[in-house]
Parts: C-alpha cells; structure tokens; sequence
C-alpha cells in the first residue's frame, strides 16, 4: 500500500490502523521520517518536498514488490508526504509484518535505503540563513549498497 | 513543442519549473539538447552535470537520445526522499 | 522509560506519544510484537506471560542502558506485557529515536533480540491441543549473537 | 525457612509456583539442592538440567552457591519475552 499526499499524516494512526490489518502477523516493524528542528546552517524553518508523478510512485512500487519478494511478509504500507511542511512533522512511514521479526527489520529498513537515495523526490529545505537544496548522504548510498 | 521540467535545484538555478520551447533543428538529442539548453540561458555547465539525469515522457534515459517536439522532457538532480 | 504491566496498550497510542517527546529526532523505529493467531500445534487461544520482579526488570534496563550507550539515541521506550492475553493483542513494544535512521533501525533490533533470548520472562501458549510453553527459537540465539 | 520459586515449565512439573521449606542439614549449596528436591518431589532430573539456572534473592548464581534458610530461591528454565 503506497500514499504519496501533501496532507499531513500521524504515523501512531496510522500504525494502528496497519496493525488492525495485520493482525495474526507475530512482528511490525515501522519507520516514521520526522522533519528535523535543526541543521548545520541553523535552526529549521520549514521542509519542501517536490515529487514527479507518476514516475516517483512507480518507483517505489517497484521498490515496494522488490520487498515483497525477498521477505515473507504479510503486509506493507509506505506513505510519503510532498509539498511544504513544519519541524516535526512526518515526512515518511513505512511499516512491514511478518510472522517472525527480523524478516520485517530488515525489509522496513531495505525500503528505507530506497526511498532515501533512490526514490525520485527533492527536499528543500528553509533555516534561518536561507534556503538549502539536499542531497542524500555518503552514508545513504553506503546504506543502499548493502542489498545488492 | 516540447515541454520542459526542471526539478529541485535546477529550479532555482534556470529560475523556473517547467517552460514550453521549441527545439533548434540542432537539437535532435538529449546530449546536444543539454549543451544548447545550458549555454542558450548561460548556466554555465548547471545541465551538463552528470549527475543530472534526464526524463523522456517519465522515463529516465541514458545519453544520447532522441528528442522530439511533443516530448515532455525532465532535468533531473540527484534524487532522494525520506 | 520502562513499563512491564499486565494492562493492554495500544501501539499507535504508544508511538505517537514517543513521537511528541522525540520530536525534532529525524528517525524513529518502533517494533511490536503481537500473540499470534496460529501455531503450529493450532489456532492460539491465549498466551500467559510470566515475569520474576524485579529480576526481569532490573535486566530490561541493563539492555536499556547498553543500547543508549551503543547509539546515539534521544529517546527509547520499553513496554512488555505479562499475564494473560489474546491472539492480535501487542506483547511487547519498542520505540527508538535518533537523528539518523541507522541508530534507530539498530538500537530496536538489538534490543529486541534481548528481549527474545535473554529478558526473563516464560511464555505459555494455549491452542487447540493445549498448552505449551515456548523457548526461544534457535534463530533467536543466532540474532542475539550478532550484538556480541 | 526457604522460600522456593518455580518458573515457567517447571511450575507445571512440579505443579505450584512457590513453596515454603526448610532445608535439610545436608543441604547447604544449590547442587545439593537441585538433587534433593529433585529426587523428593520425584521430578525425574527435572530439577537437574543444565538449562534450568538458580537464583538466590533475585541474583543469578552458578553451581554450587551456598544457600540458606530465609533465602529466595528460585529454578528459573530458559527465559524469551517478546
């Protein structure tokens, strides 16, 4: 299940709501992306997040039946905000079930490397001394690297 | 006419999202449609980098290909969300 | 922050919860563990689980305290269950916070493999067929013995 | 007086949870004890399996710990939460 919206979300809803359907499934694992307060250039305004549809939501997708079939899992959700958003707020959730957990430990965090290098989004984001475009990290793509 | 999008920094760099243009007789590939773009508007190499990808009807590409009038025509910079 | 109580949770609740007080992390990983619906001996009825206070208590924050200073965590939160319960119901649940998501995403992973192995709690699960207490699985030692 | 505490599987084999005893005089360590009560209650090496560990006042010990009347003791099979 993927949602890409600009509407805010809240990751407890929703992990509720994701373990009501997953019932029966012995493991859940979820990753929630929060908008940081504080970069190096200072204290954080505001996150843009930009997308380019559909291509961003068939990569995931891709990303998503990738997942599906290296792990047993039960069920998967990924949800990702766009648009303009506030310190705080959740950018990202992932959440994965399977009957034993390290297939959804693994599987949440293969789907997290994706969506931080590889998924098409660009981040904008606003401090207090201007407006900074952001990359992924060295440490990201080490990251991706691992499931190759 | 084709229709061109610039994402992330390169909206900033040309100082728009996406414009309408009509490809030079010159301009038959993504290569050639890179360096004309770049020195028409004088961004000085900002479309030449190779880790600007470019889109074609959505679909990533490698160069050099073929461009079209009617294509819709994506710059790219390195992507990455979460 | 610790809790071993006999009383339901629910993990959305816990997670958004976690999520105010880490606000301003960038990463935060939760896992729960749910009964589950089936065995292999049938359908589950009900699993008991049974502590040995403050032994089990004094050893969950012992794990607490090496992961906190393993990781660089801003927030952590333990809450496992004892006493009886029914198939979907949350077990166990781990939260973890930090400014980038591979502390986190480790941090809940090591963890729950003491939990699974060394926390001191015994399991009963009542199916169909009866009652059977369960150790932890092989699996479970090999995960455990990745943190050594 | 010893206060006695089986856990886990080892509440069903011997069928309580707790009891009230006062050791023997030739019980003076926890080998001695796992072999006494064993062989008492009839448990068939129950008591005796390398798995099951002891602790005394809520502290893991190793073979052979001293024990004493007013001790907590308790037979503790292979723990797992979660």
């Amino acid at each position: 299940m993927l949602r890409v919206s600009s509407e805010p979300f809240n990751a407890g809803e929703e992990l509720s709501a994701f373990e009501r359907d997953a019932a029966g499934a012995g493991a859940v694992v979820s990753f929630t992306g929060l908008v940081r307060d504080h970069a190096s250039s200072g204290d954080v305004k505001s996150l843009f997040l930009q997308a380019y549809s559909p291509m961003t939501e068939r990569g995931i997708e891709e990303a998503i039946t990738a997942a599906t079939e290296r792990w047993p899992l039960t069920a998967l959700k990924v949800i990702h905000r766009v648009g303009e958003m506030a310190p705080g707020e959740a950018i990202v959730f992932v959440a994965t079930a399977s009957a034993h957990r390290r297939a959804a430990f693994e599987a949440a965090d293969f789907l997290m490397d994706y969506l931080k290098t590889e998924a098409v989004f660009w981040k904008k984001e606003a401090t207090e001394t201007g407006e900074h475009w952001i990359d992924p990290r060295s440490e990201d793509y080490q990251d991706r690297a691992r499931w190759a | 006419m084709a229709q061109i999008l610039f994402f992330g920094r390169l909206m900033d760099v040309t100082g728009k999202a996406e414009e309408t243009i009509t490809l030079p007789d010159t301009v038959r590939d993504t290569s050639a449609l890179r360096r004309w773009l770049d020195q028409d508007r004088g961004l000085q190499g900002a479309l030449l980098e190779k880790t600007v990808r470019l889109a074609i009807n959505n679909e990533i590409v490698a160069d050099p290909h073929p461009v079209n009038d009617n294509d819709e025509i994506a710059f790219m910079p390195p992507v990455g969300g979460g």
